[in-house]
């Protein structure tokens, strides 16, 4: 089961694309411009929830955002020691950008 | 009629593959101590079939295995294009045949 | 756990080429072994000795090449994919007759290859692209 | 080198606007060249590089679907591809230049989770 990483926004074609991969016994770390696809309330944000995956942010690709306060709980804020924790545990990776 | 040095870059390959006709891939087989026999020349023509054909210089793997579907199974062996074409048969014999030198990733 | 990475991303732009140094910074921290930093397409720029960055902004170059010589980290550059981009070895100024090495001693220049053996010998490879 | 891993090479993007489809088939003939047998798969935008008929002469540039032509040279008999992207362009597999699987999303979910390493282009 891999570890999705996703570094693209809401509105482009990689983020599509990962939620038709994602699968409930997968995990998502949002990175880079991946991390405005965890705005509360945002049909984003709530397609990423309802894929069941384990969902992960990048805590300084976060920060830079502006937005840390409106993302949504369900994203667990990570440092790169927790990235590289991910990747322990999952066997592969899936870089979407 | 003979290229001018210029006309090959320090490993001697073309450096306008639309220079290439067969007077040229003499020069060059010259340059290289290979006497072009029948069974060169059909080899330097097998290749350039697979640059229209695939708009790509063949890697060894590839070019047995299209050897083997055009000339047949005992043509189609790297033993046979190692004979030849020593050392490196589809670097060698790309440049022999005029085409782009391999992509220096493969 | 022994790790490969596959660097598409370019330093001059986002922040993927960054995360990838943040990345491998930390597995090594964590204990892990980086087989090989593979450098291709756009990550290549990774190796441009002569790019220079705003003061006050990360320098991936410098960052790389101090990671790779502080651990041994063997840098790889994509030989075709720098070679267009004007990252250049002496042997490969001199083959292609250009005046200047551009290519930082820290990397090397290697072929596609490279990525596939690492691909045979790790446990875990990782890909940082974008943006695209 | 021996076989020791299954490694899937995913590549997303359209042949002519970016230089990662190119990328993503030299690396396939790379591994196939090292006798590694890689699983190729194309999704999204990465369906428009199998279009047959590519004629890239005018623009300067190797034609993409040309090359892809060469793959079962390196014996890369298995070519995967995002049905729902095929359907999206109002493409056929009969528009395609070469002979492909089409899959949908939960069998490219399983093929993902197949792989040991996922090289994405």
């Amino acid at each position: 089961m891999p570890l999705h990483t996703l570094n693209a926004t809401p509105n482009q074609s990689a983020f599509a694309q990962c939620l038709r991969m994602l699968g409930p016994q997968d995990a998502l770390l949002l990175l880079g411009d991946g991390v405005y696809g965890a705005i509360k309330d945002t049909e984003a944000a709530k397609a990423l929830q309802n894929s069941g995956a384990e969902l992960y942010i990048l805590e300084p690709d976060a920060r830079a955002s502006g937005l840390e306060k409106r993302l949504a709980e369900c994203f667990k804020p990570l440092d790169y020691d927790g990235f590289v924790e991910l990747s322990e545990r999952f066997p592969s990776q899936q870089a979407w950008y | 009629m003979l290229l001018p040095d210029t006309a090959f870059d320090p490993e001697g390959f073309l450096r306008d593959i639309n220079q290439w006709s067969p007077d040229v891939a003499e020069q060059i087989a010259a340059s290289e101590n290979i006497q072009l026999e029948a069974a060169h020349w059909e080899i330097l023509y097998l290749l350039r079939d697979y640059y229209a054909q695939f708009d790509s210089s063949p890697a060894m793997r590839a070019l047995v295995k299209y050897s083997a579907q055009k000339l047949g199974k005992d043509k189609g062996t790297s033993l046979y294009l190692l004979k030849l074409f020593p050392g490196s048969p589809a670097k060698l014999g790309s440049k022999l045949a005029g085409l782009p030198k391999p992509d220096n990733c493969l | 756990m022994n790790y490969a990475l596959l660097v598409l991303a370019s330093p001059a732009s986002g922040l993927s080429n960054l995360s990838a140094l943040r990345f491998a910074e930390a597995a090594l921290a964590r204990g892990h072994k980086i087989h090989r930093v593979f450098f291709l397409d756009q990550g290549t720029s990774s190796g441009l000795a002569t790019s220079v960055y705003p003061q006050g902004e990360a320098d991936p170059v410098a960052l790389w090449a101090e990671l790779g010589e502080r651990h041994n980290l063997d840098l790889v550059l994509c030989i075709s994919s720098a070679l267009k981009r004007g990252l250049l070895d002496a042997s490969e100024a001199a083959r292609y007759e250009r005046q200047a090495q551009t290519l930082h001693p820290a990397f090397s220049l290697g072929g596609l290859g490279l990525l596939v053996e690492a691909t045979a010998e790790v446990d875990r490879l990782l890909t940082f692209g974008g943006p695209s | 080198m021996t076989q020791t891993k299954k490694v899937l090479l995913l590549t997303r993007h359209a042949p002519y606007g970016g230089s990662l489809a190119r990328a993503a088939v030299d690396a396939a003939l790379a591994a196939a060249a090292f006798e590694q047998a890689p699983s190729l798969l194309f999704m999204g935008d990465a369906v428009l590089q199998l279009v047959s008929d590519q004629d890239a002469s005018a623009v300067g540039t190797r034609s993409h679907g040309r090359v892809l032509e060469s793959l079962p040279l390196y014996d890369i008999d298995q070519v995967f591809v995002d049905q729902t992207a095929l359907l999206e362009y109002g493409l056929t597999s009969h528009d395609l230049a070469i002979d492909v699987i089409l899959l949908d999303d939960p069998a490219m979910r399983q093929m993902l989770a197949d792989h040991d390493h996922i090289l994405s282009f």
